[in-house]
């Protein structure tokens, strides 16, 4: 298993949650597929810190961590607030505002 | 292993950041201690005060940096440089506008906002609430965190700072962006959808840095470009993560193809709220943009003017045709705002030298009509059959006849959407002919031809809006019928502030570009 | 004195706002700020007129530097004015015409309640006129361009509580767009080609043929356009009798003195492009051989005064085209004309104002008649401009006009015989038509009942009560009816218009030159057919009963009272595409929708449906979107790099 | 030389050994009554059907809780990396981590004085 195996898998998990997002009505299982991205993104960065021997990419996956940890509350604040309004969390379901 | 060392923290550098910053905290802090009856007080004039004093502190800075002060600050994660102070200093323009908006109430006392954002729409707890005179002062700490963001993401210097600035400056405003006290299932929507589409931009951001940080193992802007010019192979990986990156951006800014969430957040947004990220966000956005173009793009060595090409076109054409078949006036602003996203990169399609300068004169034009013309829009109201105050009038047919009931607000608004189509003697058509002049220069005469037909095209909705305020009487229809409120005092100011600004900058213009003239240089 | 100039701009704008601002509190004396503004103004450009006429000819040009307005690299603006004798001509015609009008109005709109308001408009049309006038670019002619437009947006559409007159107003609107955009066209091949759209650089490029023949004459049938849409010219001419739905000062003001003339300024100010064009040059003067036939037959048609007036304008618009199309030999003739016609026509509105004042606002001719007898004021000033208006000697007409008949006789081939012809025609019919309007209004029985008077049941007349209009109202028009009498006279003493205006127009030896046919015999048959012009309108409208409505009349007649259907024309062409993207697109999306289905929307709004399509409302395909973008993106860049 | 990740496996499957052993055991020899208070949801958590609070739905209180854990907990990551070159870093480190714990509790505090602590 060589480093290259990493970056595979990350690609392979950032398509994952991308496909996520583009077909699941839920909205937090499409945000499911957002955490689902970006923490592929933390195991890019950490096999790049490995390749070129620096610690950036370990480091920026802490402040990935930390940002998506944000995102989670204000996320859920939105979604939990609209299934309270609406009680479902469809995010084709509150389709008002088109066209 | 080696010794760790400080970083050397130019803290002088970093002061507006910190002002702003420092007084979101001490606002969460406010809420949490200060007794609800004076609260909202002391929110406001914390709110109004801060980026006063940021914009002393940016002035002060900027005779400091211009003529050869120019530095990287904390190891080279942060620039001050020109464009980063007068992009800082156009969005705390912004900011002081727009606040004052925030902070306005209507006669009849009621505000913008939800009185109790976690209330679910229609409860009895928010009905309570509202009796109770309950008011969310925690948006104003929200906007200024949000702004602490925006100030930081023209200075950002490597993917990481620009990436963190991204979410600091995007969280509060989705918040925001759900707290409309009416139509709150349409706010809460706009929030949904800006929260999702704004993750997923930004995971595709941070998917593109992990990628440029794999092809040249450094996130740092000005490394980035020289790896680019030295690392051969790779072409791949670096190509997909400077498209992704880019994207990120350009989500921000709202061009197409990344536009979509732009008309659903602008109609469903609190009005006061549109109208300040509109204009912020944007200009914060085209500033990240500027410096990854300038600083790190020549290094690639690669055109990126074809995608910038296809997404200015792409931008202005799909923003004014869309606009034209409108009828609600905050979405009918929302289009025009991506177009104006595409007359905006105009400017610095071909990275010309004027690009940067014709690109903020443009984004100060845009965002001061914008904040003024959504604060107008705050004032349009139905009425209820007691004639009470009610929601915002936004369907276009209730704006007939404005103009003969209230000849100053429409005059005001006619000003704002004259600047939008680039009239003469507005600030819009000098942005518009400082663009295209920079675009020209740079050798992009086809892309100005574009641009020309379509801001002929564009200014035809601005002026059936025009008309129609004027020249049409109310239609008998199932609306409810709409008047115009008073301004308040705050958006009084907020609104002479625009328009003179729009005014001013129109017939003379000079000033305000030599200075910009004098930033286009950007630190390496 | 010249260094001041800009107060002639900045003293009428900065009245427009100080009336606007103040709002209500400016109701009681805004009107005569109004008019101090205006005659503030014309006292301003009198001292720099006699300061410029104290100075030897070849010094009267003066660039008066204001600032810099758009500083962008290479590429700048600056603000300035010219300051010579054609800029000059004009300053004082519309300062001084435009203060009688504002004196006028006083009466005019006395029981108007938005008479503030109105004088605002006013100022603000005086401001952007001179602004036209007195900028020493493009750009910033462009400018007071715009603003006259805006102004006069503003004020034909004053009364706009009237369905009619606000589509008039944005008919006006629409229309000058059209011929906006030729200006703004020009304006950016200039700048493509030279980099400047200053006057003087652009004259010192042109002379020193730094364009090719092809770029001046795309330039130059540009400005023309830019020139037909402002002063109805034909093919943009329809506008202009909508445009009397206005209040009658303001026909008076843009008819006579103002925004009209501003395409014969455009066309002499730019002497030096047509003249390098031949073809441009040649279609100038065939635009106003035509437009001066057409609008005459429009005005024989009208029973509306006004439009019969606006046709009438448009015909001696129309001189003045073909005079400036006619080259050096003309520009004086056309400015000479203007400026004559500037007076009688203002006259000649104002009196019919008076005349409608008196009839309760009818403009129906037809149900005039015999008015001299209550209105005599009016009867002899309105008199003196129609005498003036045909060319009869002594009064200004006559010399103004002739010179551009004698004009248009010189040349070779086919051109002088077309031109020359045209204009000897158009003079009889003018001398028909406007005595045809005379005789209607002033003379024959009376068509009306006086109020209080004993009348049959089924009499078909109105019942009036007319009367000669207050002092405020007649001494303007009896100014305006003395510059009608003497002013062609007084500006040919000494060679005066012509030998103020060389070092503008330039100099033409006008002995070198004869014309087709020997100048008395063209001097007297234009004499002969104006007497016959007037001749057969007394024995059809004078000495004959007029019916009451307008019988059937030829196919010819039909067309000329619709305007030659040019509404319809335009409609298709112009308003049609114009209202699917102005008005209908509006209301709802129901008239969308059927427009779509009827195939009459044009393709932007099918677009813009894409566009609608495309934004579902659902995050998921919001996503699919931007994803899609950035493979496409993706793909591009890899093409580049290949 | 053996790997010297072994004893770490060797402990893994001690203690492995450990907790399974003690569940077996318990199970075949421990005494298997049961009562209503045994089935109860245990210290915390939600009561079970079927009578559950808020018509079958989780009491928003769970929701606020979680988040504020997300929270504190996820920004406490900055802490281990701190922890680790605590003496490379020096006082630069101990000034910056106290100014980011400063900052963590803002938050806290306007948790705790708007009532978002109170369970009730």
């Amino acid at each position: 298993m060589t480093l290259l195996h990493y970056l595979v898998l990350s690609g392979v998990l950032f398509t994952i949650g991308a496909a996520t997002v583009l077909t699941r009505r839920n909205a937090i299982l499409a945000f499911m597929g957002v955490e689902l991205m970006l923490n592929s993104c933390n195991l890019a960065l950490v096999t790049f810190s490995r390749i070129h021997g620096t610690l950036t990419g370990q480091v920026m996956a802490f402040f990935v961590m930390v940002v998506a940890a944000a995102e989670v509350v204000v996320g859920l604040a939105i979604i939990v607030s609209i299934y309270r309004a609406r009680r479902t969390v469809s995010v084709d379901e509150p389709s008002l505002l088109k066209n | 292993m080696t010794t760790f060392v400080a970083p050397v923290i130019d803290w002088a550098a970093l002061s507006a950041i910190l002002v702003i910053a420092g007084t979101g905290i001490v606002g969460v802090l406010v809420a949490a201690f200060v007794p609800a009856s004076s609260r909202r007080t002391v929110q406001v004039v914390l709110a109004l005060v801060a980026p006063l004093a940021a914009l002393a502190v940016v002035a002060w800075r900027w005779s400091v940096v211009v003529g050869g002060g120019e530095s990287t600050l904390v190891a080279g994660q942060l620039a001050e440089d020109g464009p980063a102070l007068a992009a800082q200093a156009i969005i705390l323009i912004f900011a002081v506008v727009g606040f004052a908006v925030m902070a306005s109430r209507l006669p009849n006392g009621e505000e913008a906002f939800a009185p109790q954002g976690a209330a679910a729409p229609g409860s009895a707890y928010e009905e309570a609430a509202r009796r109770a005179g309950l008011e969310q002062t925690e948006v104003f700490p929200l906007a200024l965190l949000s702004l602490a963001g925006m100030l930081v993401f023209p200075m950002a210097n490597d993917l990481l700072v620009m990436f963190v600035a991204l979410e600091v400056l995007s969280l509060p405003l989705y918040v925001l962006s759900a707290m409309a006290r009416r139509r709150r299932v349409l706010s809460h929507e706009a929030a949904l959808k800006y929260f999702l589409l704004g993750a997923f931009s930004s995971a595709l951001f941070l998917f593109g840095v992990a990628l440029l940080f794999g092809f040249s193992g450094s996130i740092s802007l000005p490394d980035l470009g020289t790896a680019a010019a030295t690392t051969v192979g790779m072409d791949g990986m670096a190509v997909v993560g400077f498209v992704l990156v880019l994207t990120g951006l350009l989500f921000k800014v709202g061009a197409v193809p990344f536009h979509a969430w732009v008309p659903d957040v602008y109609q469903g947004a609190p009005t006061p709220v549109t109208g300040f990220m509109a204009a912020a966000t944007k200009t914060a956005a085209f500033a990240a943009i500027l410096r990854l173009l300038y600083v790190a793009a020549p290094g690639f060595g690669w055109d990126v003017e074809p995608v910038l090409w296809a997404v200015a076109i792409a931008s202005m054409l799909l923003g004014t045709v869309a606009a034209i078949v409108q009828t609600d006036i905050k979405r009918t602003l929302a289009y025009s705002s991506v177009a104006h996203a595409g007359f905006a990169l105009v400017a610095i399609v071909s990275l010309s030298e004027q690009g940067p300068s014709a690109l903020l004169f443009y984004l100060l034009a845009y965002g001061l009509a914008t904040v003024g013309a959504f604060a107008v829009v705050t004032l349009v109201r139905e009425r209820d059959a007691d004639g009470n105050v009610t929601g915002e009038a936004t369907h276009l047919s209730q704006w007939a006849g404005l103009g003969r009931r209230h000849p100053v607000l429409a005059a005001t608004m006619t000003l704002f959407l004259l600047s939008f189509a680039g009239i003469p003697l507005t600030a819009g058509f000098v942005g518009k002919f400082v663009a295209f002049v920079a675009a020209a220069d740079g050798g992009a005469w086809p892309l100005v031809v574009i641009a020309v037909i379509a801001s002929a095209a564009a200014a035809f909705f601005y002026v059936r809006i025009i008309v129609l305020m004027y020249f049409s009487r109310p239609e008998e229809s199932e609306r409810p019928g709409a008047d115009a409120v008073e301004p308040g005092a705050l958006t009084r100011a907020s609104l002479v502030l625009c328009a003179l600004g729009t005014l001013v900058l129109g017939v003379w213009p000079t000033p305000v570009l030599d200075l910009l003239a004098q930033a286009a240089k950007f630190v390496v | 004195m010249i260094d001041y100039s800009w107060l002639l701009v900045a003293i009428p704008l900065a009245s427009a706002a100080l009336l606007l601002l103040l709002g209500r509190r400016a109701d009681a004396w805004g009107h005569l700020l109004g008019v101090l503004a205006a005659a503030g103004a014309f006292v301003v450009g009198l001292l720099v007129f006699l300061e410029v006429m104290g100075q030897p000819s070849e010094d009267r040009i003066h660039d008066v530097f204001l600032y810099s307005w758009i500083p962008a690299g290479d590429l700048h603006i600056d603000a300035g004015l010219r300051i010579d004798p054609l800029s000059l001509t004009f300053v004082l015609l519309i300062t001084f015409v435009g203060t009688l009008i504002h004196i006028y109005s006083i009466g005019y709109m006395a029981h108007d309640a938005a008479r503030r308001r109105f004088f605002a408009y006013l100022n603000l049309f005086v401001a952007a006129m001179l602004l036209l006038v007195l900028a020493d670019s493009y750009a910033l002619l462009f400018v007071g361009w715009e603003g006259v437009g805006l102004a006069s947006y503003l004020l034909i559409g004053f009364w706009n509580h009237n369905l009619e007159y606000a589509v008039a107003a944005k008919k006006a609107f629409v229309m000058n767009r059209v011929g906006d955009m030729g200006l703004i066209i020009a304006m950016g091949l200039l700048f493509a080609a030279i980099g400047s759209v200053s006057f003087t650089d652009v004259d010192a490029a042109v002379t020193a043929g730094a364009l090719s023949t092809a770029q001046v004459t795309a330039v130059g049938l540009m400005l023309l356009l830019g020139a037909v849409g402002k002063s109805a010219q034909f093919p943009l001419q329809a506008w202009l009798g909508d445009a009397m739905a206005g209040p009658t000062p303001v026909s008076a003001l843009i008819h006579a003195a103002t925004m009209v003339t501003a395409g014969v300024y455009l066309v002499v100010r730019s002497r030096l492009i047509f003249e390098a064009s031949p073809t441009a040059q040649l279609v100038v003067a065939c635009i106003g051989a035509f437009t001066l036939l057409l609008g005459a037959a429009i005005a024989c048609a009208k029973d509306d005064i006004k439009k019969s007036l606006a046709g009438s304008t448009m015909s001696q618009i129309g001189y003045m085209v073909l005079a400036a199309g006619l080259g050096p030999i003309g520009y004086a003739f056309a400015i000479f004309h203007l400026v004559t016609h500037g007076f009688f026509k203002a006259g000649l509105f104002l009196g019919a104002g008076s005349v409608m004042h008196a009839n309760g606002d009818s403009t129906d001719m037809r149900t005039y008649g015999a008015l001299r007898k209550v209105m005599l004021v009016t009867w002899l000033t309105f008199g003196a401009c129609w005498l003036a208006i045909m060319g009869v000697p002594p009064f200004s007409g006559f010399y103004s006009k002739d010179k551009i008949i004698e004009s248009a006789f010189v040349g070779e081939g086919w051109q002088p015989w077309v031109f020359g012809g045209a204009a000897l025609i158009g003079a009889g019919v003018t001398a028909f038509y406007m005595s045809r309007m005379f005789f209607l209004t002033f003379h024959g029985k009376a068509r009306w009942v006086e109020a209080g008077a004993t009348v049959a049941p089924d009499d078909p007349r109105p019942v009036r009560h007319p009367h000669e209009s207050p002092l405020v109202m007649t001494v303007p028009i009896i100014v305006l009816a003395i510059g009608a009498l003497g002013l062609g006279f007084a500006l040919t003493l000494g060679n005066g218009i012509t030998g103020w205006l060389e070092p503008v127009t330039g100099h033409y030896d006008h002995d070198a030159h004869h014309a087709v046919l020997p100048v008395p015999v063209i001097t007297v048959t234009t004499l002969v057919l104006v007497a016959l012009g007037i001749a057969l309108a007394w024995r059809q409208y004078g000495m004959s009963p007029v019916p009451l409505t307008a019988p059937t009349g030829s196919a010819l007649t039909r067309a000329a009272r619709r305007d030659f259907y040019a509404d319809d024309v335009n409609e298709g062409l112009v308003m049609r595409p114009g209202q699917h993207l102005t008005r209908t697109l509006v209301y709802a999306d129901t008239a969308v929708v059927d427009g779509a289905v009827r195939g009459t929307a044009s393709g932007a709004v099918g677009l813009g449906q894409l566009a609608r399509k495309l934004q579902n409302g659902y995050v998921r395909s919001y996503a699919a979107m931007i994803l899609a973008g950035v493979v496409l993106a993706g793909i591009v860049l890899h093409l580049v790099r290949m | 030389m053996t790997n010297p990740y072994v004893p770490i496996l060797v402990l893994m499957g001690a203690a492995a050994l450990l907790a399974l052993g003690g569940i077996g055991a318990s199970a075949v020899i421990g005494p298997k009554v049961y009562s209503r208070a045994k089935l109860e949801a245990y210290e915390c958590g939600i009561q079970p059907t079927p009578h559950a609070i808020g018509h079958g739905r989780f009491n928003i209180k769970y929701y606020l809780v979680a988040m504020t854990f997300i929270v504190f907990d996820i920004e406490v990551v900055f802490l281990y990396p701190w922890a680790v070159a605590f003496s490379d870093l020096a006082v630069f480190g101990v000034v910056a981590m106290l100014g980011f714990l400063a900052l963590i509790t803002v938050p806290y505090l306007y948790e705790w004085r708007r009532g978002a602590l109170n369970w009730d």
